[in-house]
């Protein structure tokens, strides 16, 4: 199981050199190169465009377009931990609206917004593909099924709980 | 005509074929020998009982009593303990999923009893990770029979001859689309599966990537042999990470048994196989955007033709097959085509994988035979409505399908029958709606989904669909007026006529269907302000209050 | 070359395989309306204003991707042809500015040409239409995005003319819009290798493009077009002088043999100094430090005069000719001859770029 | 392991295999096998693998095969898992907690007692 990714940036410059270097020129790898980014850097920042512009010799406005193109990649950083709710059709049959409401109220943000101290992204997904547990939501990847909306406090609690926690240990 | 006391039917389909049921009936009729039973009882080999898990399968009548799985060993218990003393064996007989209670007779088998699993035949029985479990189950036969014996055309005939048609959603003949991959020119060849299951509501391309990736791979080294192609490319969506991790590691292990790479099973043969994980976009479910992504461009679909099979990854002549697909591939092989075109209608052969979703008593994934009455589908395997709430209709074929009323629920389940519906078998999502679903909020929310999902390339599409949303939401508000419906109609019509890809196409398939089902419904949003279903919140108050 | 006959409005025409529904169309004098084709950038078949009716197709095809085949028949007016494309007309509009009485392009803006062709009015549907600020902070051109119907022609004639990729189409949906990376202006150095050739300005079908220079400078029908070829250098790329009350306002593209409609920067928006009081019109002899206007006559005598004293004192090779490329190749030809027959040195050179 | 080369191989090699697998289930080891598709970690499977191993650990069990399959479909009643012990039917237990398992090794992994009442099927071995 992998951890809630840290967002750490140390050492990556170094490390995005090396997957540049694999993927050098190679047009094709382009989103694969954006998905690596994307898990490390939370988010897909601007010099980073640039640097993947030049040494995959690809204009940067199609960096930017692919970017904006797939759900996957954002422009802004998102927080420590990712909260997606399953917006598919039988998510939504067995009661997902109320589930994402939920989150809004706990969190206090909307779809596609960070909480202020980094700590919580909510997002919407299109089938997570465990439909006969629905409603589903993913944290960090990590899918979770049979979600209730009085199951969200506690949720969000568990995760600061283990932020606490892991930061101690840091 | 001789009468006898009783017969013992011994299933011989192919399965239980397989499965060593001749052994069986040689030692039941042994056993009867032995009892001096040979006057009073008759053993009859029967067709296949359609219950393959299972097998090998005996029923003994007039009880009807059904054994599972017998072997020869147990030939000599049935014989003493139930054709001698008329004790049933309880030990062989199947139980319950639910109850655990054993269940003799073959009659009352609940779900199981009409599945036959053909795609899914390993999956959630093997361990995906381990290349020996699948061996074991005769995998990568099907690539040696092909490899060593077999030319790319009698390859290509077995499976035109199957009748298998892509299960992806278009169902097209699979068979045709290797012949006209393998007839294009072109040094370079590729096969592609796609793997961008992103209807939402179906997930049986995921269940087989994650518990029987290996069956995808066989497969697309049999069609890289069929059609002159030595590389392939598996497109997986990112929201399915861990198919992607259970693949990469089966990739690795084929490898390095051998069954990928350089010379292949020593017959000259070479295949390789690369993963590209798709970034989150529907659109790259359609071939020509799929491709697109593949060469890591933005998911949007160009017109056809050229299609893939002679234009496709970088100009290269490319087949495209769907993970369902791939997966029937190696049982076909082996099995042969009769076995496969056995089962089904006449135009949709063989089975089909269906996920039960929505307000259904056990959801779930099922690989039926093509042809089956959607009754049976929901009330025999899924257990009917959740709550014992009515049914209002089925929704087949997702955000870009439609609904098959309750009144249609004796259709079989066929491309042909499904399609005179208004609506389509798709990759086989079959989403339940009772009474309390208000199809106006769900058309909306599919409306919602296709807006947010076009690529906007094309005009109907980008434009036409957000004008249909805004339509929509509109009439869930309460809003609606009478110029609505005629508008929604043109809209549906024009997108559906002059959109640029299938998709687009498909996206107002919802609308039209709610507007030949389920017209009063919408009306009344209109007319009398009213939600029939309770469901849409501006519109909860009684008729009279809101008139 | 195979050849294939068909039936396109009940007018039989023969073409080479592989001719498009639409080409074949315009053979026999039948033209379709079209937003995205153009014939000198690849196909996107994606604004479907170009739909045609063939029997026997499932749907209305696109006739800029389709390939006449022979015994087709194809309707380009049937009703449902002409239903379909007033709800194209209708569904751009819908998401357009209603300011055709101010638009700069008015006149020459496809939408509002087939809009009046159709009989289609704005306000068939309403809803959302987008409000993106107006770009309008470098000195060439003007980018309106409300105003644009993404026919994807600019970013193809930047990728496919211009090879520059400067702009791409971002976002997907109701929300895609062309842009230069990260939503930032042309102008920003940083992150956008815009060179202002105004290729896009050129193919643009709508109002969303203008040359900045022209604006308010009078209406498109007013003007009055002078072909003729750009002075800036040896290519010689062939456009029109927009030409108003007598004064140059502007250049544009036009189909040029050497250049098709392709410019660069100098050429497309470099048309200021036509009227700038800076302009030299006449030579100028410089007399006691100071430059005086002086008449053609007087100032080429004074220059052979002095070239034939110094090949004189010093011999030719004493003399070098610098010539320029902005002149065409018949003026450096004539530059050259004078060089070795007239002066008789080899010492001449071209600048080789302005 | 060497590459399968040819196809002979490849026949004898699957021999070899089923008798592994036979061996490994008649064999006096008990095998638990824990469906590990998307459906049944959405559902919880990761807490119930945890949670027995936890469990076996404390109670200082070897010899167990713990291994994985994928979904089979019947996800609604997903945790699920199998125990197959040798010369036994397979039981397969399905909409399992991290308390139901630990009752399940002590009571079928350890003392051979099958929990009837979470038990989905059975199957012949």
């Amino acid at each position: 199981m992998e951890a809630a990714t840290t967002k750490c940036r140390c050492g990556l410059e170094a490390e995005l050199e090396k997957v540049l270097a694999a993927h050098e020129g190679k047009k094709e790898d382009l989103i694969e190169v954006l998905y690596w980014v994307q898990k490390n850097y939370g988010y897909v920042p601007k010099e980073v465009q640039v640097v993947i512009s030049e040494k995959m010799k690809v204009p940067l406005s199609t960096v930017y377009d692919v970017i904006t193109f797939y759900h996957l990649f954002s422009l802004k950083p998102k927080g420590k931990y990712e909260i997606s709710v399953c917006n598919g059709t039988a998510c939504h049959l067995r009661g997902a609206p109320f589930i994402l409401k939920s989150f809004e109220k706990e969190l206090g943000i909307k779809p596609q917004d960070t909480t202020g101290d980094n700590m919580f992204s909510l997002g919407l997904i299109r089938c997570l593909g465990a439909c006969a547990v629905a409603p589903n939501i993913s944290i960090n990847s990590e899918p979770h099924g049979r979600m209730e909306p009085e199951l969200v406090t506690k949720i969000v609690k568990a995760l600061k709980e283990k932020s606490k926690l892991a930061d101690c240990i840091e | 005509m001789r009468c006898y006391r009783a017969h013992v039917l011994v299933c011989a389909g192919s399965a239980c074929v397989t499965l060593g049921c001749h052994p069986v009936k040689e030692a039941i009729l042994e056993g009867i020998k032995r009892h001096r039973l040979e006057e009073e009882i008759k053993v009859v080999e029967t067709g296949c009982m359609g219950f393959c898990e299972q097998g090998p399968l005996i029923v003994v009548y007039p009880e009807g009593v059904m054994y599972c799985r017998v072997q020869a060993e147990d030939a000599a218990v049935i014989v003493s303990e139930h054709l001698l003393k008329g004790r049933v064996v309880e030990r062989l007989l199947y139980r319950d999923t639910d109850t655990n209670k054993p269940i003799p007779f073959m009659k009352d088998q609940p779900s199981l009893s009409k599945q036959i699993k053909v795609a899914m035949r390993n999956a959630g029985f093997i361990n995906p990770e381990d290349i020996e479990e699948y061996i074991a189950n005769e995998g990568y036969f099907a690539l040696a029979k092909v490899l060593s014996g077999m030319s790319p055309e009698a390859v290509i005939n077995e499976i035109k001859d199957s009748g298998l048609r892509g299960r992806g959603g278009a169902g097209f003949l699979t068979g045709s689309k290797w012949e006209f991959t393998n007839k294009a020119q072109g040094a370079q060849k590729y096969v592609v599966c796609n793997g961008d299951e992103g209807v939402p509501g179906v997930f049986m391309d995921r269940s087989i990537l994650e518990g029987d990736p290996h069956s995808v791979i066989e497969a697309m080294a049999i069609a890289g042999y069929a059609i002159g192609a030595d590389q392939g490319y598996v497109y997986v969506r990112a929201e399915y990470p861990l198919a992607v991790e259970k693949l990469r590691h089966a990739i690795n292990q084929a490898r390095e048994y051998g069954f990928l790479g350089y010379n292949i099973l020593g017959t000259g043969f070479s295949f390789e196989l690369n993963i590209r994980v798709g970034a989150g976009a529907f659109v790259c479910g359609e071939e020509t955007a799929l491709l697109a992504s593949i060469e890591g461009r933005r998911g949007t679909p160009k017109p056809r033709p050229p299609f893939p099979a002679n234009k496709g990854l970088w100009g290269a002549p490319t087949l495209i097959n769907n993970v369902e697909t791939l997966a029937s591939i190696p049982p076909i092989i082996l099995k042969g085509s009769d076995w496969y075109a056995s089962m089904g209608t006449e135009k949709s052969k063989g089975t089909k994988v269906f996920a039960l979703t929505g307000r259904i008593k056990r959801p779930g994934l099922i690989e039926v035979p093509m042809g089956m009455p959607l009754r049976e589908i929901i009330y025999d395997i899924g257990g009917g409505v959740l709550n014992n709430k009515k049914l209002k209709a089925v929704l087949a074929g997702g955000p870009v399908g439609g609904f098959i009323p309750a009144d249609y629920l004796d259709v079989s389940m066929d491309y042909e029958s499904v399609a005179e519906l208004g609506t389509l078998i798709g990759s086989g999502s079959l989403s339940v709606i009772d009474e309390d679903t208000c199809v106006v909020d769900l058309v909306k929310f599919f409306m919602e989904f296709s807006c947010e999902e076009s690529c906007g390339k094309c005009t109907p599409c980008r434009e036409g669909l957000k004008r249909m949303l805004e339509i929509l939401t509109r009439v869930t508000e309460g809003k609606g007026q009478e110029r609505d419906i005629e508008d929604l109609e043109r809209l549906s019509d024009f997108i559906k006529n002059t959109a640029l890809c299938g998709l687009g196409q498909a996206a107002p398939s919802p609308v039209l269907s709610m507007l030949r089902y389920f017209r009063p419904e919408f009306e009344a949003h209109i007319r009398d302000k009213h939600c029939p279903a309770s469901v849409c919140a501006a519109l909860l108050d009684s008729p009279c209050q809101s008139a | 070359m195979a050849e294939v006959t068909l039936t396109i409005d009940g007018v039989q025409v023969t073409v080479p395989k592989s001719t498009t529904v639409l080409d074949a169309a315009e053979n026999v004098g039948i033209i379709i309306p079209t937003l995205c084709y153009d014939p000198e950038l690849s196909k996107p078949g994606a604004c479907r204003m170009c739909v045609v009716e063939i029997p026997g197709m499932r749907n209305l095809p696109a006739s800029c991707v389709t390939e006449a085949a022979d015994g087709m028949v194809v309707y380009t007016a049937s009703p449902a042809v002409i239903k379909a494309r007033k709800t194209n007309l209708e569904l751009l509009l819908a998401n357009h500015p209603a300011d055709c009485l101010n638009c700069h392009k008015s006149g020459e803006c496809r939408l509002q040409q087939y809009a009046y062709n159709y009989g289609v009015d704005f306000g068939a549907f309403a809803g959302e239409k987008h409000r993106y600020p107006i770009e309008d902070d470098n000195p060439f051109l003007v980018r309106d995005l409300n105003k644009c119907i993404m026919c994807g022609k600019c970013v193809q004639a930047c990728e496919e003319i211009q090879a520059n990729s400067a702009i791409s189409v971002a976002y997907r949906g109701f929300d895609a819009k062309v842009t230069p990376a990260m939503d930032y202006p042309l102008s920003t150095t940083e992150y956008s290798n815009c060179v202002f050739c105004g290729n896009c300005v050129a193919v643009c079908p709508t109002g969303a493009l203008t040359e900045k220079q022209m604006l308010g400078k009078g209406r498109r029908w007013e003007v009055e077009k002078v072909r003729t070829t750009c002075p800036y250098c040896g290519v010689g790329c062939t456009f029109d002088l927009n030409v108003m009350n007598g004064k140059v306002i502007g250049v544009t593209s036009t189909d040029g043999d050497v250049n098709g409609r392709a410019l660069c920067v100098k050429g497309r928006f470099g048309a200021g100094f036509i009227h700038h009081p800076d302009r030299l019109k006449t030579p100028l002899i410089k007399e006691n430090g100071a430059f005086m206007e002086a008449t053609w006559d007087e100032a080429i005598s004074l220059v052979a005069e002095k070239l034939v004293g110094l090949k004189k004192k010093y011999g030719p090779d004493a003399i070098g000719v610098l010539s320029s490329a902005r002149c065409t190749n018949e003026e450096n030809y004539l530059m050259s001859k004078f060089t070795r027959a007239v002066i008789g040195t080899n010492n001449i050179d071209h600048c080789a770029r302005l | 392991m060497k590459k399968i080369k040819s196809v002979n191989e490849l026949v004898k090699f699957k021999e070899i295999v089923l008798e592994k697998i036979k061996e490994r289930q008649y064999g006096g080891k008990t095998t638990i096998v824990v469906r590990m598709g998307t459906c049944g970690i959405a559902a919880g499977a990761r807490d119930v693998m945890m949670a027995m191993i936890d469990e076996m650990d404390k109670r200082n069990i070897s010899g167990v095969i713990i291994t994985q399959a994928g979904c089979a479909g019947i996800c609604d009643h997903e945790p699920m898992l199998e125990v197959i012990k040798p010369g036994n039917p397979q039981v397969i237990y399905g909409d399992l907690d991290e308390e139901k398992v630990r009752r399940i090794v002590v009571d079928h992994v350890i003392n051979g007692q099958v929990v009837e009442d979470w038990v989905l099927g059975q199957k012949a071995s």
